[in-house]
C-alpha cells in the first residue's frame, strides 16, 4: 500500500494525465449513434497505432550488426505501419458510406 | 524539443479526432485530423528524435523500408476489402498493431537484460525521476511485461477474431473452458510477478514463456464466442491494445504514445458496452458466450402453431400494386450478398409508382451499420433509408413489410416475452403493416437463436429460398407484369 | 518562438494537464440544460475556491513575526473559505428548488 | 506524499461532481461530491503540507480562526439569502475567491523580492526543473502577476456586479469607454512585462499599482454592461477567478489547484457562451453593452396601433369559465415578489374546476431557471410547470394565456422581425390561445427595450397594474364569484 502511495506521488503526473484521459475517452464518445459504432471503432483502432513511434525507436536504437534486433524491429515497424495506414483508409472508406447523413 | 510540441499536437488531434468521429456530421474530418497528427508524430519521431546519448535514431534503410511496406499492403489491403467484410479488416489491423507492441516489449527487455549486465549503465533509460536500479527494474519490467501480456493477447485474440468472420474457424468450446481460461490467465501473472521480482537473474526462457502462454490465452479467449458477438470482441480487443500502446509511452514517456493509447483504452471500453447494449445484452453474457450457445439450442425448438407460405408470382402482384412498399434488410441479406438485386427491385417498383422505402434496426446484421454500409454499396439512395423510430411510425400506414433475411430484429418476442433473450431490445414492428413477407430459407432461428412468433402471425407469409435467387425471380416476375 | 518552444517542452507535464482540463471542462458541461445555467455557474463558482490551499499554505508560512504577512494571510483564508462554503451551500439551495426535476 | 493522493482524489471529484451537475438528475450529487474533494484537500494541506525545509506549517491558530470565520459567516449568507437574490450571492462569493487568489500573489511577491537580496536562497521554491535563477524569476513573477491581474479584475468587477444586482450601482458608461478600457489594459500589461523583464530591482511600487489599475479595469470593465446582462458577466468573472486560481496551481505546483482552476476556467467560459445563446446575443454584443444602451432608446419608439384594456372583474370572470389557464410568468412577476399570490390564484382556480399550468421560457426573467427558484419558493408543485416545447403544443387549446410581467419571451417579433434585437429567440406563442391577458405596469419595454406587437393584437388585453396588487385584487374578485 505505502508502495503504492510512494509510486502515485513519485509519477502523479502520469497518473494524472491517464485519469484525464480515461474520463475524456469516455466523455468524447458518450453520444455516437448506433450507426457509427462500426467507423468509431474502426477509427479507434486507428489511433492506437501510434505504438507505431515505439517500433521505430526501437527499429533506429537497433544495434546494426545485431540481425534479430534489426529483424524484430523492422517487423515492429511494419506491423504497426499496417495498423496505421490501413487502419485510417478503412475508416474513411466506411465513413464515405455515411457521407449522405451530412444531408 | 521540436518533437515534444509534435508530439502535443499529436495528442490534441488523437482526442479532437475522437471526438468528431462520433458525430455523423463531421466523422470523415476527425478522421483525416486524427491522421494528420499522427503523421506528425510519426514524422517527428523518424527525425527530430534522439537517443539518451544525444545521438540520432540510424538504421533509416530498414525504417522507410518498413514504413513503406506497410503502407503499401496497408493502403491496398483497405483499399480492395469488401465493405461488409471490414469488421475483418479492423480485427486484422488490430492485430497488427497488438503484435507489433508485443515485439517492442521483446527487444526492450533484452535492452533491459543486457543493462543488467552492466550496472553502470543502469541509470541509462531510467525514466522515473528519484528511482533507485531496482526501483527501475521493478517498473520498466512490469511496463515491459503488461505491454507484452496484452500486445499478445490482443494479437492472438485478433486473428481468431479474423478468422470467425471470414468463416475460417468455427465456434469452439470445451467443457471447464472458462475455468481453464482463469487458471491460464493466473499463471501468466504469477510468471510475470515472479519476472517483476526477481530481478537478479532476468530469465528471459520465463519471459518467453509468458510471451507464448499469453498467445495461448487470446486464442482461448476468443474461440467460445459466439462468431455473431466477433464486433464486440473486436471493440474489447481494440481497446485492449490501446492499453499495451500506452504501456509503451510509458516506458518511452512518449506523451503521444501514452495519451493516445489511453483514450483508445478508455473510449474502446466504453463502445463496447455501447455496442452490447444496442443488443441489449451484457459484456459479461457475450464473454461467457452463453448466447452463442442459446442458438445451437435455439433450433430444437419446435415451431408453434402453423404458418402460410407465399409464391414468388403472388408477391410480385402484391408487391406492384402497393401503394407503399417497405424492405426490411437483415442478416440474411448481406450473407446472400443480395443488395444489388434488392436496388433494382426498389427501382422496378418505384417506376410502377409505388413508395418504396428501406426499415433500418440499429443492429440488424453483423456489426453496426451493416446494413447501411451494405446498401449504401448498391447505391441505395440514402433518402430511402429509415431510422427505426422513423419506420415504425409510418408502418401503420404501409401496404406490404418485405423482411429480407431479417429475423430477431422483427422478433416481437422482444416485446411481449419477458423471457426472451432479447427482451427489451427495440424492433421494428412489422405487423403494423397491412402485409408481412418474409424471405428466408427456412424456419431456422437467427442469431439469438430463438423462434419468431411473427412467421405465425395470420397477416405474416413465409417466401422461403435464398434472397438472391429469390429476388431476382422477383424481378423477372415484376418485369412481365 | 525558440523560447516558447523549450518553455512547452520544459512544462510538458503542466502543458498536456491544462490542455486536457480544457478539453474536459467543455465536454463535461457541453449539454447542460439552460434551466441549470445558475446552478451550474454557482457550482462551478464554488470549486474555483480551492484557491483556498493556495491561502492556508501563505499564512502557515508567514512569519510570524510579520504582522502585515500574517494579516494578509489571514484576509486571504477567510475570503477563500466565503467562496468555498458560500458557494457550495448557495448551490445545494439553489438545487433544491429542482428536486422535482429528479421525477 | 498521501497528500498528492488527496489532491489527486480532489481534482477528480471536481471533474465529476461538474458532470453531474450539468445534468437536472444528479446535480445535487454533483455538487456534494465536489464538496466532499474540497474539504479532503484542505484538510490534508492544512495537516499534511511540508514546506521546502520539510517543516509542516504555522499558525494553526490563524488558519483556524480564518476558516471557521470563513464557513461560519459564508454559511448563513448563503443560507438567509432570499431565492431571487441568489446571483448577487454568487457573484459576492467569485469575488471573494478573486481578492484571496490576489492577496496570494501580493504575498509571494514579497517573498518573491525578499529571496531575489538572498541570491542563495532563489533555489528555495524554484519550480521548473532545470531552470536558471532568471527563468525562475520570469516565470515565477509571471505566474504571481498573471493572479494578481486576473485576481483583481474578477474582484472589483464582482463587486460592481452584485451592487448592479441589488440595485445599489446603475448603469454607467462615458463617451470612448470601450477604448479606455483598451487603453488601461495595455498599461497594466506593459508595467507586467516591465516587472518581469527587469529583475535586477523587483520595484515592489509598480506591482502594487499594477494592483491597482487592475482593481479599476475591473470596475470599468463592468460599469458600463446592462444591469440584466449582470449573469453572463458573472460567469465571465467566475471563469476569470477559475484561471487565478490556477495560477496558484502553478505557483506551488499544486494539481488540485491547477485542474479545479482550469476546469473552471474553461467550463466558465463555455457556460458564459451557453447563456448569451439562450438568449441569443453574442458574448460581444453583451461585453459591448450595445443592448444595455437600445434599452434606454426603445422607451422612446411610438406604439403602433391601438390596444385594448380590460378590468380585474372581467378577468376573475374571464378565468373562473375557462377550461384551461396558462400562466406566463416573467421579470415582472420577480420584481413585484407576486410569486406567492400566484400560486394562490392558480388555487382558487383549481378549486373552480379550471385546468392550470405555468408556461416557463427558459430566459424568462434575469437569470437562467429564475421562474423555476421563484415559483418553487411559493410551493408551486413542480408538474405544473411546463417547458417552452410543452407549452407551445398546449396553448393552441387553451382559453386564457395570463402573462405576468413577461414581455421579450412572449414577444412575436422574434419570429416575425428580421430586424428585431430578439429575431430568433424562440418564444412562449401565446397568441394560438383564445384569449390573452397580459399584466404589466405599463406600455414600456422589457430588458430588450422594444416594443411588442403582442400588446396590439385582437386577442390580446391588457390588465395594468403592479403583479401584486392586480393578483390580490383579482384572488379577492374570485372568491366573490
Ligand atoms: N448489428 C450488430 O452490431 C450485431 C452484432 C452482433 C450480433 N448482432 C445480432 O444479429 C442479429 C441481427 O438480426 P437480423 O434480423 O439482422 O439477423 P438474424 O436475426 O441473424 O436473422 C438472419 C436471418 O436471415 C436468414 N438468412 C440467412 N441466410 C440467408 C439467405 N442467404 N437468404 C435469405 N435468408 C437468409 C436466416 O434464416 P434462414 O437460415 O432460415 O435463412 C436468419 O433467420 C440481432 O440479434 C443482433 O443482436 C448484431
Ligand atoms: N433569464 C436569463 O438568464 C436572462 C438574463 C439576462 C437577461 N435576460 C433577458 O430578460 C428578458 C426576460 O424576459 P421577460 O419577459 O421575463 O422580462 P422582460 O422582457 O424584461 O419584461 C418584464 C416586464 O415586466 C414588467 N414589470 C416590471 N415590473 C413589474 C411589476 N412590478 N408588476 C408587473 N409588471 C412588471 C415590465 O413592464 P412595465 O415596466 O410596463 O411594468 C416589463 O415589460 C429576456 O429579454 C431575456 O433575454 C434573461
Amino acid at each position: 500500500m505505502q508502495e503504492l502511495l510512494e509510486k502515485i506521488a513519485l509519477y502523479q503526473d502520469y497518473v494524472y494525465i491517464v485519469i484525464l484521459m480515461i474520463f475524456l475517452g469516455i466523455e468524447v464518445i458518450g453520444r455516437v449513434p448506433s450507426v457509427l459504432h462500426t467507423p468509431l471503432m474502426s477509427g479507434a483502432n486507428a489511433i492506437h497505432g501510434v505504438v507505431i513511434i515505439g517500433a521505430i525507436i526501437v527499429m533506429g536504437k537497433a544495434d546494426p550488426n545485431n540481425i534479430p534486433a534489426l529483424v524484430i524491429g523492422f517487423l515492429a515497424v511494419i506491423l504497426g505501419t499496417l495498423n496505421v495506414v490501413g487502419g485510417f483508409v478503412v475508416t474513411d472508406r466506411m465513413l464515405e458510406m455515411f457521407r449522405h447523413k451530412k444531408k | 524539443m521540436l518533437l515534444t510540441i509534435l508530439y502535443l499536437l499529436a495528442s490534441v488531434s488523437f482526442i479532437l479526432g475522437l471526438k468528431l468521429l462520433s458525430n455523423p456530421a463531421t466523422a470523415r474530418r476527425g478522421n483525416l485530423i486524427a491522421a494528420g497528427g499522427m503523421a506528425l508524430a510519426i514524422v517527428g519521431t523518424i527525425f527530430l528524435y534522439r537517443q539518451e546519448d544525444g545521438a540520432p535514431l540510424g538504421n533509416y534503410g530498414w525504417i522507410f523500408g518498413g514504413l513503406i511496406i506497410g503502407s503499401v499492403v496497408g493502403t491496398l489491403a483497405a483499399k480492395k476489402v469488401q465493405m461488409t467484410a471490414m469488421p475483418e479488416m479492423v480485427s486484422l489491423f488490430n492485430g497488427m498493431g497488438g503484435a507489433c507492441a508485443a515485439l517492442i516489449s521483446i527487444t526492450e527487455f533484452n535492452q533491459l537484460a543486457h543493462h543488467l549486465h552492466q550496472p553502470h549503465e543502469i541509470a541509462i533509460g531510467d525514466i522515473f525521476p528519484g528511482s533507485s536500479a531496482y526501483q527501475q527494474w521493478m517498473g520498466e519490467s512490469l511496463i515491459i511485461l503488461a505491454g507484452l501480456i496484452i500486445g499478445s493477447v490482443s494479437f492472438s485474440g485478433s486473428m481468431i477474431a479474423w478468422g470467425k468472420l471470414n468463416g475460417k474457424i468455427r465456434d469452439f468450446s470445451f467443457k471447464g473452458q472458462h475455468l481453464f481460461n482463469i487458471v491460464l490467465l493466473l499463471v501468466i501473472i504469477g510468471l510475470a510477478s515472479w519476472i517483476i521480482g526477481v530481478h537478479e537473474n532476468a530469465n528471459s526462457t520465463v519471459f518467453y514463456m509468458i510471451f507464448i502462454l499469453s498467445l495461448l490465452y487470446g486464442v482461448f479467449f476468443v474461440l467460445p464466442i459466439g462468431g455473431a458477438d466477433m464486433p464486440v470482441v473486436i471493440s474489447l480487443l481494440n481497446s485492449f491494445t490501446g492499453v499495451a500502446a500506452a504501456c509503451g509511452g510509458f516506458l518511452y514517456h512518449n506523451k503521444a504514445m501514452l495519451t493516445g493509447g489511453i483514450l483508445v483504452g478508455a473510449a474502446g471500453t466504453l463502445l463496447t458496452i455501447l455496442m452490447c447494449k444496442a443488443m441489449n445484452r451484457s459484456l459479461l453474457n457475450v464473454l461467457i458466450g452463453s448466447f452463442g450457445g442459446a442458438a445451437a439450442a435455439g433450433g430444437v425448438q419446435k415451431a408453434q402453431g402453423s404458418f402460410k407460405e407465399i409464391s414468388v408470382s403472388d408477391t410480385a402482384i402484391l408487391l406492384s400494386y402497393a401503394q407503399r412498399v417497405m424492405i426490411v434488410p437483415g442478416y440474411g441479406l448481406a450473407v446472400a450478398q443480395a443488395q444489388h438485386v434488392c436496388h433494382e427491385l426498389e427501382r422496378l417498383l418505384t417506376d410502377k409508382g409505388v413508395d418504396v422505402k428501406y426499415a433500418i434496426h440499429p443492429v440488424a446484421g453483423r456489426m453496426p451499420g451493416h446494413m447501411n454500409v451494405l446498401l449504401a454499396e448498391a447505391d441505395v439512395d440514402y433518402d430511402k433509408l429509415l431510422e427505426m423510430e422513423a419506420a415504425n411510425e409510418l408502418f401503420s400506414h404501409t401496404d406490404v413489410v418485405l423482411v429480407l433475411g431479417a429475423n430477431d430484429v422483427v422478433n416481437p418476442a422482444a416485446k411481449t416475452d419477458a423471457a426472451s433473450p432479447i427482451y427489451g431490445m427495440p424492433i421494428l414492428e412489422v405487423e403494423l403493416a397491412k402485409n408481412c413477407i418474409v424471405n428466408k430459407r427456412s424456419m431456422k432461428p437467427g442469431y439469438a437463436g430463438i423462434e419468431n412468433d411473427l412467421f405465425f402471425r395470420p397477416k405474416t407469409s413465409m417466401l422461403f429460398g435464398d434472397a438472391k435467387k429469390v429476388l431476382e425471380s422477383l424481378c423477372a416476375e415484376i418485369k412481365t407484369l
